[in-house]
């Protein structure tokens, strides 16, 4: 009964999508076509191609998608840097431990499923490993795929390399917590140096553009992306981490 | 334009409303918790997908100029790219999120049948 | 200018960083923090009402990383924002007044989310993007999910789960609406997508329009999509239900309909069935309240039909129905920020669990909390020359004059429905004729100053005409902003 | 100095008096009856009966008030009544729970009252049409009856719909008119289906407030688990304004020419619509009559008998002839004055013995005389026994009626009138007449408040008895107010006699006959009595030989219309009390059957999350 | 979690031949930074890369890693034809199980070299370490002896981690 009702819907729906992206133009060419709408008086410029023009005047980074996510959409990259930060805490929330009666059959279990020597060595060598890629990828953010999230994550998986290896293995909270804080608060206050200085929350360009395609370059968005992998390094780590002490 | 001809054109959209369809079906039907949680992340990366392709323009590449070939005039546009980012990361917030809802439901229900956990209706 | 008037979501977003900070250093500290951090929005959207009252009203925007307004995100600020701002930062200050040593477990993460949670209904109210607006969709949401959990029984961590899996759903279908719409006008902000949805293919549009359209719906709680909301009301902490009833609905009413407005220019199609929605789900909540045992269910479902009411009046789209919506918005929140912490604090006192049976003869005890919670149900029944009265005869001249006869008459219908359970209510807690349980007499004053403070706001917006005179060319003023499409573009982009 | 505002002014400074002086009695009460009997002296003295003053004030353009004579009349009413019950109350409330709020809402529903009666918008009139209705809802709360909240929460719910039905009627002015006023109204832009529905909303609105027959459900409850002496007020002020609004919204603004419109009927001269007003006002009349001669408790008899009054008064309305208009106002006056008698004797009875039930009390004549007297005085008023003011209203009303050709109704009114006076006795015979009994030897004399409050009135009635045309010429005067031509027709007045086409009538000369005649009878019985008394004792008989005691029951009072009640009773049980408890019923198991929509299953919310997406689509993509 | 300068600086010079591999640039600010990183991480690190420290970096050593791999591959050459034989013939002539060897190699790092360049070889996977005794499962058990089971499976990889690991 269910999956026939189910089955309906999602034919429905399926023929009204089909229909509105019947009329989408895959792969055309939007940036560079020219408008025949005279009717609006009002410039039609994709918002795509004026990034794409002016990226290099404005913000210097040679990877357009970072100069959006950090300069021209910084605003919503706060956001997301938040959001992160609130799935973190509810997690936490959720998970904070309550008093377990069998405390001394999880010790034993945990002794038991010990992986072996194999995992153990080899994550202990490949952690430092893939925290430099980590560092890579969010330190060159402006100049390559990636950015501050990836390498946190990358980071992030690491740590969660090493709870699978090692039962005992334990990060100290609080300064995985002050790191996120102080990670946070920093974005922020980027954002508020912008404000008392020139009246502009979240100006990026406070400090010299630098030469174009080199690592020291468009201002504070590599700041701002090695601040915003701290954060996600340490807030999915931390999360990974009150999914194992939970269980 | 015939639909197999629609189909074949716009294959990007095709996967990513099929990903959307069968994340749907799953959150539909599915009893256990967890195939719902798939249901969803499977939409999710059906919606992402979606949002990339909407960025796509045919014959042309990344745009991160690191070399001198890439051009403003030959690159596909970037916003959704930078969309995808923030909808990607939240959707990683809500199934983090939405897992140790689970596991904490188990704890407290003994069951991940969602269909016996409603104590609190009408 | 202005440009300080970021510090309404920057502050708040400081304040939740620094907070675990603050708790390492001392674990008492944090509980003051929401307060400051409300007290200082409220000071700063006073602030901002009176720079706009200085500047003939015009609503301004603030441009974030100083790109002009279709390239970067842009605030944008008026009369209604700034009510809905006062009123979340008043709302919220009163529930932070309430909420110290009642959590628990006083953990500081609490505080963290609840200052989100509000950081991000703020967000919703200001914001000029249509993605940002997304994005502070989800910081609301997110944080939504956490509180509802808070408690972590059985009950709410059931509620959460339900939460979240709507919750998934409605932000899938606005991506997917943001797409589909910003594949069509090749941008984001709102002033300029609605510069240029007329060039938007119908079809297009509509499919945008209506994947909008449902997942807001479902975080604005309109009828077929709400059945997170009893639940979730039930299962979490009443300061957070109080949050989620007083100010997170409000603000996706708000979005819900910016949306509709300004992005999409709607017409009376789309008016006639979002307001056919609106009858639904005041019709659906009033008579599903009607015979509710557990009083916070009993409070959720009046949410519910009062934000059908809401929405009837909005989606009337004349200006009177506008004012009277935002009227009536302001006046829930105050309405239902009496009754959830008044019965809460009840509930409190007697140790009971929830049911309206446990405070039976409670007004013996407790005359000042249970006149006051008297006093706002009369006022919310739309008795005159109360405040609630007003609103309603706003909303319902303008459904009437926009031709909708039989709308008028169920309106009165479902209030009439309302005034029996709430009538009911009233005659249980003033019930003398036996009191059966133990009752714990302390008096707190951070739990009696919040509602006294509210029940003032109630008798300042009843009695003092002339405020009311005023405070109606301000809702007027509020309301031409939210239709006013032209003056919206022409704000953001420049003539 | 602007009349209306001194009024409001003193009165609210009474209100307010009765909030801050709240828990000292004496300087409370005094305060109050201050305020109520200076506001009194002020409509007085500038009453405008024969000056013809109208004062207007209003606020914003959107409150509108007037004084002149015709809510002179009412609100004189209103605060006379309310002095007269205020004044009762001070012993009748005493060390009652109640007490304390009980004049701070008492003095708010006069507010609301007054406040309604000098309004001439809708939007000032609805105000204070709910704060009289807030008011007397929260004066019912403290009483002591148990069962208080049940009645108060369906009078006040019956209430709501009634000032929604108005609100509603309102609205569909408004939006024609844009405005709320009543002079602003203009019949010639509504179709003939608005004005239909406009009357029968505006009617259901204000029946539902005079408890007319299908909507006086909630009456008999509301008044007698009031405290006693606010019913007083309840029933000799608070109805009429049902009565009021009736006459303002049909006559005041929408207009004779406008109801005709609706429907006109050549044989009985009038509108459908009035004609239905006529026949629900007859049966209200004569139900009412006989619900109160089959109340076994004294409070709801007096209720139903309310219940049945109001009839009588909307017979006059629906009639709409001056005659008939004549005759209701007339009738409010009359009504006024022995309702606020009987249930103040009532509630000195009530307060005194604490008794409410006929067959428990007997013979206190001799223990309350001053109730007596003002019991028999209004008594004979409300069965329209000359020389008393009653029966002026009753002369009139049939006049008017069979001007109308309506010769049936007439019949039945007449019966009803009869019926009256069937549960009227009762009043005599049970409570004062016939055995007392022992627990009541010593029951002191009602309250001196009381005894004044309830010979007032009396003496009011007496008064109106020999001198019905100074009222009758009052009411005449408010062809100013409603400039409709047919209040000029038919009456005309001199000081004492009253004359139309039907007939001539003095009331001074029957008064005085009756009086004449009453004094020569009893100088005459006395002089006879002289000659051999007899005095014989309640217990002078003995019955199959066994000496009677004062145990012994020998008062026939418990169910004395008990064959009425047999021959009626398969009728009973289909009263419109049990169909709205059946509707009420079948509405709860609705409510109960909607909330299942929330299963509690996140899945079906899924479900219906994608079922509204369908649709959606559905109607926005086809 | 005690670290020697010298197991310290042995993982620092390997983090900064990585971050060479990756930004594959000399450029000075990426040297500078790389640096400062390559100082950073080990810092952070819980247990160190290896128990041998900068003595890995022996040329001696460096050349056994590079002799390593050469075998390795062509190990891993001729065993992935094998399987594939083995896959393709229509006989399945395969005779799975497992078989227990023994190990002369002390460290960690080398038992983890040598188990991976067994399971890396098709046909062969190492199931388990226990002491100095791994469990291969061998998809053609030719004998079930520990010492003839060693020398086929292990041979010589066994002695060139040696060369380099200890």
């Amino acid at each position: 009964m269910k999956k026939i009702i189910a089955t309906l819907i999602l034919l429905v729906f399926t023929f009204y999508t089909y229909n509105t992206i019947k009329g989408f133009r895959f792969g055309h060419d939007f940036l560079n076509a020219k408008t025949n709408n005279k009717k609006i008086s009002q410039k039609i410029e994709p918002a795509g191609k004026h990034y794409l023009e002016n990226n290099k005047l404005e913000n210097n980074a040679s990877n357009v998608v970072t100069s959006i996510v950090v300069s021209y959409r910084g605003f919503d990259t706060l956001g997301e840097v938040t959001v992160l930060f609130l799935a973190a805490t509810g997690l936490g929330v959720i998970l904070t431990l309550t008093k377990k009666e069998d405390d001394d059959e999880n010790e034993n279990d945990s002794s038991e499923g010990e992986p072996s020597l194999i995992v153990k060595t080899a994550s202990r060598i490949l952690f430092p490993l893939i925290f430099i890629f980590g560092a890579y990828v969010f330190i060159h953010g402006h100049l390559t795929p990636g950015g501050g999230f990836q390498g946190g994550t990358i980071i992030a998986s690491a740590y969660l390399m090493m709870f699978l290896s090692y039962s005992n293995f334990k990060i100290n909270h609080s300064i995985f917590k002050s790191i996120e804080s102080m990670s946070g608060l920093t974005f922020i206050s980027i954002g508020l140096v912008g404000l008392i200085g020139f009246g502009i929350f979240l100006k990026l360009n406070l400090i010299p553009m630098g030469v174009f395609n080199t690592l020291f370059s468009a201002g504070l968005i590599p700041i701002v992306y090695i601040i915003v992998g701290f954060k996600v390094g340490s807030e999915l780590t931390a999360v990974v981490d009150s999914y194992r002490e939970n269980w | 334009m015939s639909w197999v001809e629609t189909v074949y054109n716009y294959s990007y959209f095709v996967g990513a409303f099929g990903l959307i369809m069968i994340g749907l079906y799953a959150v539909m039907v599915k009893t256990n918790l967890i195939k719902i949680l798939i249901g969803i992340n499977l939409i999710d990366v059906g919606v992402n997908i979606f949002l990339v392709s909407l960025g796509y323009i045919k014959g042309k590449g990344a745009p991160i100029f690191s070399n001198a070939s890439v051009t403003p005039a030959n690159s596909i546009d970037p916003i959704p790219q930078a969309l995808v980012l923030t909808a990607i990361v939240i959707g990683v917030a809500v199934t983090a999120l939405s897992l140790s809802v689970i596991i904490k439901l188990y704890q407290h229900y003994k069951t991940l049948d969602i269909s016996k956990i409603r104590e609190m209706r009408w | 200018m202005v440009d300080y008037a970021i510090l309404l979501i920057a502050l708040p977003l400081f304040a939740a960083f620094l907070i675990p900070l603050v708790a390492m250093v001392n674990k008492n500290w944090p509980k003051y923090i929401p307060i400051l951090v409300t007290a200082f929005n409220s000071v700063l959207s006073i602030n901002l009402l009176l720079y706009l009252n200085a500047h003939n009203g015009t609503p301004f925007i603030v441009k974030i990383g100083g790109f002009i307004p279709p390239f970067g995100i842009n605030l944008f600020i008026g009369y209604l924002a700034i009510i809905l701002l006062m009123l979340i930062s008043f709302v919220g200050l009163m529930i932070s007044l309430y909420t110290i040593n009642t959590v628990k477990d006083a953990e500081s993460r609490y505080y963290m989310l609840f200052i989100l949670l509000l950081m991000g209904v703020t967000g919703l109210v200001i914001t000029g993007d249509l993605f940002n607006m997304f994005v502070f969709l989800e910081i609301t949401s997110i944080s939504a999910y956490s509180l509802t959990a808070y408690k972590r029984d059985g009950l709410s961590l059931e509620a959460s789960m339900k939460y979240i899996l709507i919750g998934s759903l409605a932000s899938v279908f606005v991506l997917i609406g943001i797409g589909v719409i910003y594949y069509s006008t090749h941008t984001l902000n709102i002033a300029d997508i609605s510069n240029h949805i007329n060039t938007v293919p119908k079809y297009i549009k509509m499919f945008s329009l209506s994947m909008l359209l449902i997942g807001l719906a479902i975080e604005a709680e309109l009828f077929p999509v709400n059945g997170w909301v009893p639940d979730v009301y039930q299962a979490s902490p009443t300061p957070v239900t109080t949050i989620f009833s007083s100010i997170v609905v409000k603000a996706t009413i708000y979005v819900f309909f910016r949306v509709l407005f300004t992005v999409f220019r709607a017409d009376l199609t789309v008016m006639n069935f979002v307001m056919g929605l609106g009858v639904i789900t005041l019709l659906i909540g009033e008579i599903s309240a009607l015979k509710q045992v557990n009083i916070k269910r009993m409070l959720a479902y009046s949410s519910i039909g009062q934000v059908g009411l809401i929405v009837i009046a909005i989606s009337s789209y004349s200006s009177m129905g506008v004012a009277g919506g935002i009227y009536q918005m302001i006046n829930h929140a105050i309405f239902k920020g009496i009754l959830f912490l008044g019965t809460a604090y009840m509930i409190t006192s007697v140790s009971g669990t929830g049911k309206i049976s446990d405070l039976k003869g409670i007004a013996q005890k407790m005359p000042i909390s249970s006149f006051i919670v008297s006093f706002s149900i009369i006022a919310l029944l739309g008795v005159p020359p109360l405040t609630g009265f007003w609103a309603k005869m706003m909303i319902l001249s303008s459904v009437m004059s926009s031709g909708h006869q039989i709308i008028v008459a169920l309106i009165l219908f479902a209030t009439v429905v309302e005034a029996v359970y709430y009538l009911k209510f009233i005659a249980v807690i003033y019930d003398s004729s036996e009191i059966t349980n133990s009752f714990k007499s302390t008096i707190k004053f951070n739990k009696i100053v919040p509602i006294v403070l509210f029940a003032l706001t109630i008798i300042l917006f009843s009695v003092v005409p002339q405020f009311l005179v005023k405070f109606q060319d301000v809702l007027l003023k509020a309301a031409n902003e939210l239709t006013n499409v032209s003056s919206y573009i022409s704000i953001v982009l420049g003539s | 100095m602007n009349v209306l505002r001194t009024i409001a002014l003193i009165l609210s400074l009474g209100f307010l008096s009765s909030i801050l002086f709240y828990k000292i009695r004496e300087l409370r009460n005094l305060s109050i009856i201050a305020s109520l009997s200076v506001a009194l002296g002020f409509v007085i003295k500038f009453f405008g009966i024969y000056t013809g003053i109208k004062r207007a004030f209003s606020y914003k353009d959107l409150f509108y008030f007037k004084f002149d004579a015709f809510s002179n009349f009412f609100v004189v009413l209103i605060l006379g009544v309310g002095l007269l019950a205020i004044l009762a109350s001070w012993n009748y409330m005493k060390e009652k729970k109640g007490e304390t709020f009980f004049y701070v809402f008492f003095m708010l529903t006069i507010l609301g009252m007054v406040g309604l009666v000098y309004s001439r918008d809708m939007l000032s009139f609805f105000i204070g049409w709910e704060v009289m209705t807030m008011g007397s809802f929260l004066v019912i709360l403290q009483s002591n009856e148990k069962d208080r909240f049940k009645f108060a929460l369906r009078y006040f719910i019956i209430s709501l719909i009634g000032a929604y039905s108005l609100l509603w009627s309102m609205f569909i002015i408004y939006n024609k008119v844009h405005s709320f006023k009543f002079s602003a109204f203009n019949s010639s832009v509504f179709t003939k289906g608005e004005l239909t529905t406009l009357l029968i909303t505006i009617s259901i609105g204000f029946l539902i407030k005079a408890a007319i027959m299908p909507f006086h459900t909630w009456a008999s409850g509301a008044y007698s688990r009031s405290p006693l002496t606010f019913t007083a007020f309840f029933s000799g002020a608070m109805s009429k304004m049902g009565i009021y609004g009736l006459f303002i919204f049909l006559y005041g603004s929408i207009g004779l020419s406008a109801i005709y419109k609706t429907g006109y009927n050549e044989f009985f001269q009038t509108s459908y619509f009035q004609y239905t007003l006529v026949w629900l006002g007859v049966i209200t009349a004569f139900l009412g009559t006989l619900r109160a001669i089959l109340s076994e408790d004294i409070r709801v008899m007096l209720a139903y008998s309310s219940v049945g009054q109001l009839g009588y008064m909307l017979i006059g309305i629906g009639l709409g002839s001056t005659l008939g208009l004549t005759a209701t106002l007339f009738h409010v006056v009359t009504h006024g004055l022995f309702k606020t008698s009987l249930f103040i004797v009532v509630a000195a009875i009530i307060h005194r013995t604490g008794k409410t039930k006929f067959h428990e009390l007997g013979g206190l004549i001799n223990n309350m005389p001053i109730a007596f007297i003002a019991t028999l005085i209004s008594i004979i008023t409300l069965a329209g026994i000359p020389p008393l003011g009653g029966f002026a209203t009753k002369w009139l009303l049939y006049e008017a009626m069979i001007e109308k050709r309506m010769f049936f109704a007439t019949a039945i009114t007449m019966l009803a009138s009869i019926g009256a006076f069937l549960y009227a006795y009762r009043l005599i015979q049970n409570l004062f007449l016939g055995q007392r009994k022992l627990e009541h030897d010593d029951v002191k004399p009602a309250p001196l408040t009381m005894q004044i409050a309830m010979l007032i009135p009396a003496l009011g009635m007496v008064f109106l008895g020999f001198f019905p045309n100074l009222l009758i010429k009052y009411t005449n005067l408010f062809i100013e107010l409603i400039n409709i031509d047919f209040f000029k027709l038919g009456v005309k007045v001199t000081d004492t006699a009253f004359t139309n086409s039907y007939g001539y009538w003095n009331a001074f000369y029957l008064g005085s006959a009756v009086v004449i005649i009453f004094i020569v009878s009893t100088i005459y019985y006395n002089l006879q009595r002289r000659a051999k008394i007899y005095k014989i004792g309640q217990l002078d008989i003995y019955t199959a030989g066994e000496y009677v005691t004062r145990e012994t029951p020998l008062n026939y009072s418990f169910n004395f219309y008990g064959f009425i009640f047999d021959s009626l009773k398969p009728a009973i049980k289909y009263s419109v009390t049990n169909f709205i408890t059946r509707i009420s019923k079948e509405f709860i198991a609705l409510s109960d059957f909607v909330r299942r929509i929330y299963t509690g299953n996140g899945q079906h919310y899924a479900i219906f999350t994608m079922i509204f997406t369908i649709i959606t689509l559905i109607y926005f993509l086809s | 979690m005690k670290k020697g300068l010298s197991l310290y600086s042995q993982e620092a010079v390997i983090l900064f031949v990585l971050w060479l591999g990756l930004t594959s640039s000399l450029n000075r600010q990426e040297l500078i930074i790389g640096i400062l990183i390559s100082i950073v991480i080990p810092f952070l690190t819980p247990y160190p890369l290896s128990d041998m420290g900068l003595k890995w970096l022996s040329p001696k050593r460096i050349l056994g890693v590079v002799l390593y791999l050469l075998v390795f591959l062509k190990a891993l050459f001729i065993a992935n034809i094998d399987v594939a034989k083995r896959v393709l013939s229509p006989s399945l002539n395969i005779n799975p199980g497992i078989v227990k060897i023994k190990t002369s190699l002390k460290t960690d790092v080398g038992k983890m070299l040598l188990a991976n360049s067994i399971t890396l070889t098709p046909g062969t996977l190492t199931v388990d370490i226990r002491d100095e005794y791994l469990y291969i499962h061998w998809i053609d058990v030719e004998v079930k002896d520990i010492e003839k089971a060693t020398k086929i499976i292990a041979g010589d990889f066994e002695n060139l981690i040696k060369g380099i690991v200890e």
